[in-house]
């Protein structure tokens, strides 16, 4: 299985991802930039934390006209894995891949910390390793990570299981619904604000972050639809 | 050359956690008289239509840039010439 | 906005506008009798009143400096470029500098500390070393009005912002509070790097032909005269177009920092000499990479990219606008090196030549603007001797006797020194940093130190920034020593070897005799301990003329201290690890209250003599206390600083599972508050004992355990008294934010 | 109850890295004819005036808390009733 992390100006997670897939995980893994437009010959591709484009006018808003955006709006309808953290997340929604939209957050502050979660849906392509309804911590750093999605797209969420990671005890930005991170309706999209790339080695503290890489590559190598629940 | 202001405010059903602070800071400074405050961002286009009017071009550069459809909403004003 | 007709030579002899700018009238009629032997133009009056500037001159301060000790067998690169440059071994350096953004912070606190990160940063990657940490060092007023928590909420986000956007971790910092900084405050950040040897740059324009290029940001009319601008400028600005204030644009300086990164480790061939521009933009790169090599250098200004119309040849140099390099580019790669900014987005423009000799022309609208010697912008300032006298206060204070505290409530004592605002948690502020990009920070704010990991190596790097304007208030000579050696505990506590250091020296007036007593005994006091511990200081910035009200603020050197963890995996943190370990305290404990928080908490005021500091002593000890921890030795370790051993062993259970048991028969109730600087609280398992205490031997003193029970039992010849771990970490956490709503 | 709608900018010389990116982004989706885009903010205030006058709330709160006169100018317009 190979992976493509994207590379958009101003993104700053790039290394991070990379890392922990390829020095953690062993996995086969190639910087994208966001001119290329295509992403022949890989298996999953995902789009890292940062500022891309300075977060101008709002987070992800700019991005999501780069290049390589039309190729992964095809990947993902093609089915294939397609993970984005923190800005990442924020690109996916304002490119229609996720729905709802992420607003400052409550305390108007940029917010760095570890927090806890629960683990709503362990039947994800990222997820197969966590248990359900099990809790883990791991880091945020954002300021702009309120989910909000109206009532309809809310009750949808849920309904289908689409909501991934919910904040546990304090919710840490004013998302509705405590939502950490959802998938898009198929499964094969994720999109969360806490950064599971920072969590895969013991040396930084925290190990909860490493099963989420290490489902994917397992499930990547069976086809998405029978991943997929 | 036209020029066109066009305002993007938070859906009224979206909590904008902006005009509260706001409020706070308002009243914490002792103008009572103020009730409440919204917050929105404008965008000042200057324009030289070509192929397409102004209003195909300001709907369109809001919809598909300036505007999340999602929280926000927006509309737009001539402005007199520059 | 029209054009300034601008005054001719002769009229700028009569009219002396240059004194407004901060040119002497003897400056003056040095540069225009002995060095150009003909009156400077409007834009030569200009670029000789920045370079002239304490600012880029260090006029006043330069002797001073120089009694700084700025080399030992590991520094590559000490004072003189970007930043100092330090041999971490295989083939690797670290590479650090600081730099204080006080006065544009004091004006404008979000753009003013956003734009000090991004100044420093530039001046890392500018090295060729890739940056990895940032450290901040606050101080500010008192947290009692709405102006001061305006500033400290600005100012902190304008650092996160400017970092957190950048994928900079911001790791650490101090932030202390005191009346004395209340309408200037203390803004110094300091950026961390790290490179392999091989890619090491230098701000140097060499070779006749060679094309001098500019890239990033398009020049503004922001910061002209940053150098010397006072916030009374300002009031008046409300209604006009005009703004000085300099924005900080970070997407831009990230996408500059990869394509020069790319640049320096790429294609070496391509690049003779790089340097940001920092303050007095133009002027002072080109002319300081013209100088170090010895060239003259042809440009013209029309090639400048600008962002607003009409700018005179004064404004393009002088602008102090963010976010741009300047490159010495061999002749022949220029193409190379537009494209390799282009495929950034970037415009890279060849601005001028390296030319013969020792002349800097600069061309403007067809006609030649200036034509003086390179040498006299950056060599030929007049060092001026300054005048020193020891402050009656001081003479006073020796011949008093030491304030010692007297009370009846050491846990009433203990709780509110828990809840003082330098003392308390900084997590409010620590929290909207970024701490953890790029996934090397193994410790991040709350430790004595930082500590980032190397990737692919088992080394880490430990950093912190420390300052104690009230020690050196006291007493200049030894507030200095004892700077420098609590950050030196700091890397210890932490596992690391010191390295060597960078500063910024935030004073009053240097033209005030006892202020330049100040500057010159503290530097004296800083550079004595810094030989003893062999910690060349190897970069460094100095912040002068930092006033409120006609009252300086307390003489504040900051000191920014870098150090090697050999091993990564035997680094500390100041928590305690495991209940049924032996806690000891390492250092003898004196009644050092002069300056201390708890002399500040009960009498409102610091007054007092510092006791001498045996720097050979301490170091020796210091790095005892090193080689137990290297050995595996060492739990946990916690140096002792504001509010002393009664705080530092408090903290040292936060978020922990352990509580304390401690009995100090040797000590009064008020001994723990004292805070002798070089002690440290440590906790060693206790089959280690015995091997622990045969490094230490008699440094160290066995004062308790560790529990299981979630309390702080402490018991001294005269007071005994518990307190709940969960009630002393919510005081201390809920302190500032109480105070900052 | 007055609406007052407070409009803050950048001065001119202020340097606006946001205006610039979001230009290059109307013009990478084709929109050539948007020859420039500056960005500002609006405050909606709801004001019930006491003591002060409605100017005078507005110019004391715009001063005090909603303009950062290092880098912006503002102006007023009151609007329609509610
Ligand atoms: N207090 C100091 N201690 C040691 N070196 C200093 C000190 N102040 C300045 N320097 C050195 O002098 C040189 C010029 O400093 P500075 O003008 O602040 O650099 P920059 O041009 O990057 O802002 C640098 O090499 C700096 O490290
Ligand atoms: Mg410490």
């Amino acid at each position: 299985m190979k992976i493509a992390v994207v590379v958009f100006p101003g993104s700053n997670c790039d290394i991070d991802l990379f890392e922990a897939l390829h020095t953690v995980c062993g996995a086969a893994v190639e910087y994208v930039s966001h001119k290329r437009d295509n992403l022949d010959g890989f298996d999953a591709v995902m789009l890292p934390g940062g500022f891309s484009y300075g977060d101008y006018l709002r987070c992800g808003a700019i991005a999501r006209f780069s290049n390589i955006m039309p190729a992964i709006v095809e990947f993902a309808k093609q089915g294939k894995p397609v993970f984005g953290t923190c800005n990442g997340f924020q690109i996916l929604t304002e490119a229609g891949l996720l729905p709802g939209a992420l607003k400052q957050n409550d305390s108007l502050k940029f917010i760095c910390k570890t927090v806890s979660l629960t683990v709503e849906n362990n039947q994800t392509l990222f997820t197969t390793q966590y248990k359900k309804k099990e809790t883990i911590a791991l880091p945020i750093a954002h300021a702009d990570g309120s989910y909000y999605a109206d009532e309809e797209t809310l009750a949808e969420l849920e309904e289908n299981h689409q909501v991934v990671f919910r904040y546990a005890g304090e919710n840490p930005n004013g998302s509705l619904n405590n939502i950490a991170g959802i998938t898009n309706k198929a499964g094969n999209v994720l999109g969360m604000m806490p950064h599971p790339e920072r969590a895969v080695e013991a040396i930084l503290g925290n190990l909860d972050g490493l099963r989420l890489f290490k489902s994917l590559l397992e499930n990547g190598k069976v086809t998405t639809e029978e991943a997929v629940r | 050359m036209v020029n066109v202001r066009i305002f993007v405010t938070y859906k009224q059903s979206v909590f904008n956690p902006q005009g509260e602070t706001i409020t706070d800071a308002i009243h914490s400074l002792g103008f009572s008289a103020v009730k409440k405050v919204n917050v929105g961002k404008f965008f000042d286009l200057q324009i030289e239509p070509n192929d397409k009017s102004v209003e195909e071009i300001v709907s369109q550069v809001s919809e598909q840039l300036l505007v999340n459809f999602n929280l926000e909403t927006y509309h737009y004003e001539v402005m007199e010439e520059a | 906005m029209a054009v300034k007709v601008e005054m001719s030579p002769v009229e700028i002899k009569n009219k002396k506008p240059y004194l407004e700018w901060g040119l002497t009238e003897k400056e003056y009629d040095f540069i225009s009798e002995k060095l150009l032997e003909r009156l400077p133009n409007y834009t030569e009056t200009g670029l000789f009143s920045v370079m002239w500037s304490e600012h880029c001159s260090y006029k006043k301060s330069k002797p001073v400096l120089r009694e700084f000790p700025n080399r030992n067998e590991r520094v590559l690169q000490g004072p003189g470029e970007g930043a100092g440059i330090v041999d971490i071994g295989d083939n690797q350096a670290v590479v650090f500098k600081a730099e204080s953004h006080n006065h544009p912070s004091a004006v404008e606190p979000y753009e003013g500390a956003a734009t000090g990160v991004g100044g420093i940063i530039r001046d890392i990657f500018s090295m060729g070393a890739r940056p990895i940490a940032m450290l901040d060092s606050l101080h500010f007023g008192e947290i009692d009005n709405a102006h001061t928590r305006y500033l400290i909420n600005e100012v902190v986000a304008g650092i996160g912002g400017y970092g957190n956007c950048m994928g900079i971790p911001t790791v650490g910092g101090e932030t202390t509070f005191d009346e004395c900084y209340s309408g200037n405050p203390l803004v110094n950040a300091m950026c961390v790097g790290i490179m392999d040897q091989k890619d090491m740059q230098k701000g140097q324009a060499k070779g006749v032909g060679n094309a001098v290029m500019y890239v990033g940001a398009k020049t503004g009319r922001d910061g002209i005269h940053g150098a010397t601008f006072a916030s009374a400028d300002f009031a008046d600005d409300r209604e006009t177009q005009r703004s000085a204030v300099q924005v900080g644009d970070p997407f831009m300086e990230k996408l500059l920092m990869e394509a020069c990164l790319e640049l320096t480790s790429q294609h070496k061939k391509w690049l003779v000499g790089i340097q940001d521009m920092g303050a007095a933009g133009i002027v002072s790169s080109s002319c300081e990479m013209a100088s170090k090599a010895g060239s003259g250098m042809d440009l013209t200004l029309d090639n400048v990219p600008q962002r607003e119309t009409e700018m005179s040849a004064y404004e393009i140099m002088l602008s102090e606008s963010q976010e741009r390099m300047l490159l010495c580019v061999r002749a022949g790669f220029e193409e190379k090196v537009k494209s390799l900014f282009k495929d950034y987005g970037l415009e890279a423009v060849v601005i001028g030549r390296v030319t013969d000799g020792n002349d800097y022309v600069l061309r403007h609208h067809g006609e030649i603007v200036t034509n003086i010697p390179v040498s006299s912008l950056t060599d030929d300032v007049l060092e001026e001797p300054s005048e020193e006298r020891k402050p009656e206060r001081i003479t006073q204070a020796e011949s008093l006797s030491n304030w010692i505290p007297e009370f009846t409530d050491a846990k009433e004592i203990l709780r509110k020194l828990l809840v003082q605002p330098t003392i308390a948690s900084k997590e409010i502020f620590t929290q909207t940093y970024d701490s953890q990009v790029r996934t090397n920070t193994v410790v991040g704010p709350g430790s004595d130190a930082a500590v980032l990991r190397i990737r692919r190596t088992n080394k880490a790097l430990a950093m912190t920034s420390d300052g104690n304007g009230r020690f050196v208030y006291l007493d200049p000579f030894v507030g200095g020593q004892i700077a420098v050696l609590e950050a030196a505990a700091n890397l210890i506590a932490s596992g690391a070897l010191p390295l060597a250091m960078t500063d910024c020296l935030n004073y009053g007036d240097p033209n005030d005799p006892e202020i330049y007593w100040e500057l010159h005994q503290s530097v004296l006091g800083m550079s004595e301990a810094c030989r003893v511990l062999n910690t060349p200081v190897i970069s460094g910035n100095v912040s002068l003329y930092n006033e409120n009200n006609g009252e300086a603020i307390y003489p504040t050197p900051m000191v920014g201290m870098v150090g090697l963890v050999k091993d990564i995996n035997k680094h500390l943190t100041n928590i305690f690890k495991n209940s049924g370990a032996k806690v000891f305290l390492v250092g003898n404990t004196r009644a050092d209250f002069a300056g201390s928080e708890i002399q500040k908490m009960l009498t409102g005021k610091i007054s007092g003599m510092l006791n001498a500091i045996d720097t050979e002593f301490e170091s020796k000890k210091l790095f005892k206390l090193l080689q137990a921890i290297e050995a595996g030795l060492v739990d946990s370790a916690h140096d002792l600083s504001e509010g002393g051993l009664a705080v530092g062993l408090v903290e040292s259970t936060f978020s922990s599972d352990v509580g304390l048991d401690i009995e100090l028969k040797t000590m009064k109730a008020q001994d723990l508050f004292s805070e002798t600087p070089g002690r440290f609280v440590v906790s060693v398992t206790p089959e280690k004992v015995e091997k622990f205490v045969e490094i230490m031997e008699d440094d160290c003193m066995e004062i308790g355990e560790t529990t299981a029970k979630q309390k702080v039992h402490l018991k001294c010849q005269n007071a005994d008294f518990e307190i709940q771990v969960a009630e002393a970490q919510k005081i201390w956490e809920e302190a500032i934010p109480c105070l900052m709503k």
